[in-house]
């Protein structure tokens, strides 16, 4: 098992995903803006758009895509979407009219644009949700470790992502414990108790 | 009256050909076969079945969608089997040779 | 726009695609190795995204395409996950 | 009067929910219940609720596999398994086919579907309301998502709330040095 050479991320995958991920991304946008004339919101929208962010981890690895990403993003967006939806809602106040009252908006059409701004709202905490819910779950996601309580993880950045070359650890590090730079991350001092 | 009888062979086309490909996941050999089924047969059995879509639907925007679903379909379908055969051949599985038990 | 004969044309085509799914659980139930049921989930997805198609045009929803727009992409999502995920059962992931 | 795409979605979805139940191997159940949803989606189409079958699809079949795959992927499994399916404890399998059987009975009462209002609760006054008044009162041409957002837009803040929260109070329990 161990003795096979390590698992090398498919170039037939990175190349669909990198032709689809723009277009995939555009249609959540899409279902969530589109909500309000055909089937969708914000909800349906904002996990296509999540999805296009776990589409991107399996085809270039779940490490490289999570040093990608910002992550004052994420928390912008699960924080934002919420905040973007007590402002609508409190904003109708200070135009005059009751909590979530979007009418009263002076903008043409302010129920319609104003429902949408909701859906806009509630997309960008879903997706900034799923998004952080993936990786949490996901970046846990190392070979079992060894008995000796000392968790897979090690400090020294991803494994041969310099090079270019798209590469996960072999998991013939499961029996080894932790002196493999498996995944990286830093060191979770209760680490161990997942095992 | 043509157009009828075009959706309705264009639908027995796309059913003949998802019904080789069903029938090839349950009577080869082998995973790679399968896959082999699964990607070429089921690939024109759904292109062949949203051409019949797009011909009901006839001039409409609805057919640049029947269009943009084929064209993912298209992109889509055999590196999705590409990636399962692939796991399969990194997880060491040996090919099916004639003469092996099925 | 679409008349009865032609919605039961597409119709009939749903029905037979949804009865070779079924068909295709028998491969997802026996195996045996676990890319063998990756592949029957494959072809379910793709066939699903048929049927769809085939509803929207025999019911004259255009609105349903956007579902089976979906449908193709997390088919192809889900085929990716799992067939990455059975390489050393998530070893890799 | 059940049509026949409908009969054959129902055999497909309860296939599928039984093979999840039976098969041995947790990622076997897995795919079998990527299966499920995918049913489930198009049943939903066919019932003519796109909304909900596009949830369906978007959540059932690729983010909850995906989410299923990342926390089975933390666990230890028994693998090399000889058999494929689980032992079925036949008095308990049979105690519930008798218990779904005598809760069926009581299908009948329920009222028709496309019953009129007065007869069937779910088709009432509201609903009548709803779908003709409500691209008036909203200029919103989907009728859910006007339900959703105008008419019952307290609860959908409340919904988006517990989303944020639910996310935050999972993500300060399992983040463990992830967010640094």
């Amino acid at each position: 098992m161990s003795s096979r050479r390590p698992y090398v991320e498919s170039p037939v995958i990175m190349a669909t995903v990198r032709l689809v991920a723009p277009f995939v991304l555009t249609y959540g946008i899409f279902v969530t803006l589109h909500g309000a004339s055909s089937p969708g919101g914000g909800f349906q929208g904002g996990v296509i758009a999540a999805a296009v962010i776990i589409m991107l981890s399996f085809a270039y690895g779940i490490d490289l895509t999570w040093e990608w990403i910002d992550k004052r993003v994420l928390v912008g967006l699960v924080g934002g979407g919420v905040a973007l939806f007590g402002a609508i809602a409190l904003g109708a106040v200070l135009f005059g009219g009751q909590f979530l009252e979007v009418g009263v908006y002076p903008i043409p059409e302010p129920d319609k644009y104003g429902i949408e701004l909701v859906e806009v709202g509630i997309g960008m905490t879903v997706a900034g949700v799923v998004t952080s819910l993936f990786f949490t779950l996901a970046r846990g996601a190392m070979p079992p470790v060894g008995e000796d309580g000392e968790s897979g993880r090690d400090d020294e950045g991803t494994a041969a992502t310099d090079g270019g070359t798209f590469s996960s650890e072999a998991p013939g590090s499961e029996e080894t414990g932790g002196d493999g730079p498996v995944r990286d991350g830093p060191d979770a001092p209760e680490g161990g108790d997942r095992a | 009256m043509i157009r009828t009888l075009a959706i309705g062979a264009f639908v027995a086309a796309g059913l003949f050909f998802v019904c080789v490909a069903a029938v090839g996941v349950y009577r080869l050999p082998d995973l790679y076969t399968r896959a082999h089924s699964a990607s070429k047969s089921d690939t024109l059995g759904s292109l062949l079945s949203l051409v019949a879509v797009g011909i009901a639907f006839g001039a409409d925007a609805a057919t640049i969608k029947v269009a943009l679903l084929a064209l993912f379909m298209l992109i889509t379908s055999p590196t999705a089997a590409h990636a399962i055969a692939r796991a399969a051949h990194d997880q060491g599985i040996e090919p099916w040779q004639r003469g092996d038990e099925r | 726009m679409i008349d009865v004969g032609e919605s039961t044309l597409l119709l009939a085509g749903a029905v037979g695609t949804v009865l070779v799914s079924v068909l295709l659980l028998g491969r997802a139930m026996i195996g045996p190795t676990m890319q063998d049921r990756v592949i029957a989930l494959n072809v379910i997805g793709s066939n699903a995204v048929i049927v769809i198609a085939l509803l929207a045009a025999a019911f004259a929803e255009p609105a349903f395409l956007d579902i089976a727009l979906v449908y193709a992409l997390l088919n192809f999502l889900m085929s990716v996950a799992i067939s990455k995920f059975t390489v050393e059962r998530g070893g890799v992931l | 009067m059940i049509t026949p795409i409908e009969a054959g979605l129902l055999v497909f979805i309860v296939a599928t929910a039984v093979m999840t139940a039976l098969l041995r191997d947790v990622l076997a159940a897995i795919i079998v219940f990527g299966g499920y949803s995918l049913g489930m989606a198009i049943l939903w189409i066919v019932l003519q609720a796109p909304d909900v079958g596009l949830t369906e699809a978007a959540v059932g079949a690729g983010v909850m596999t995906v989410l299923f795959l990342a926390t089975i992927a933390r666990t230890t499994r028994l693998t090399g398994l000889e058999a494929t399916t689980v032992d079925v404890n036949l008095p308990a399998a049979a105690l519930c086919v008798v218990f779904v059987l005598a809760v069926l009975t009581t299908v009948p009462a329920l009222p028709a579907v496309g019953a009129g209002p007065g007869e069937n609760p779910a088709f009432g006054e509201i609903s009548e309301y709803y779908v003709e008044e409500a691209y008036d009162d909203t200029h919103v041409e989907n009728v859910v998502t006007a339900v959703l957002v105008a008419y019952r837009g307290f609860d959908t803040f409340g919904e988006a709330t517990v989303v944020f929260a639910a996310g935050v109070g999972v993500l300060a329990v399992l983040r463990r040095g992830v967010f640094e």
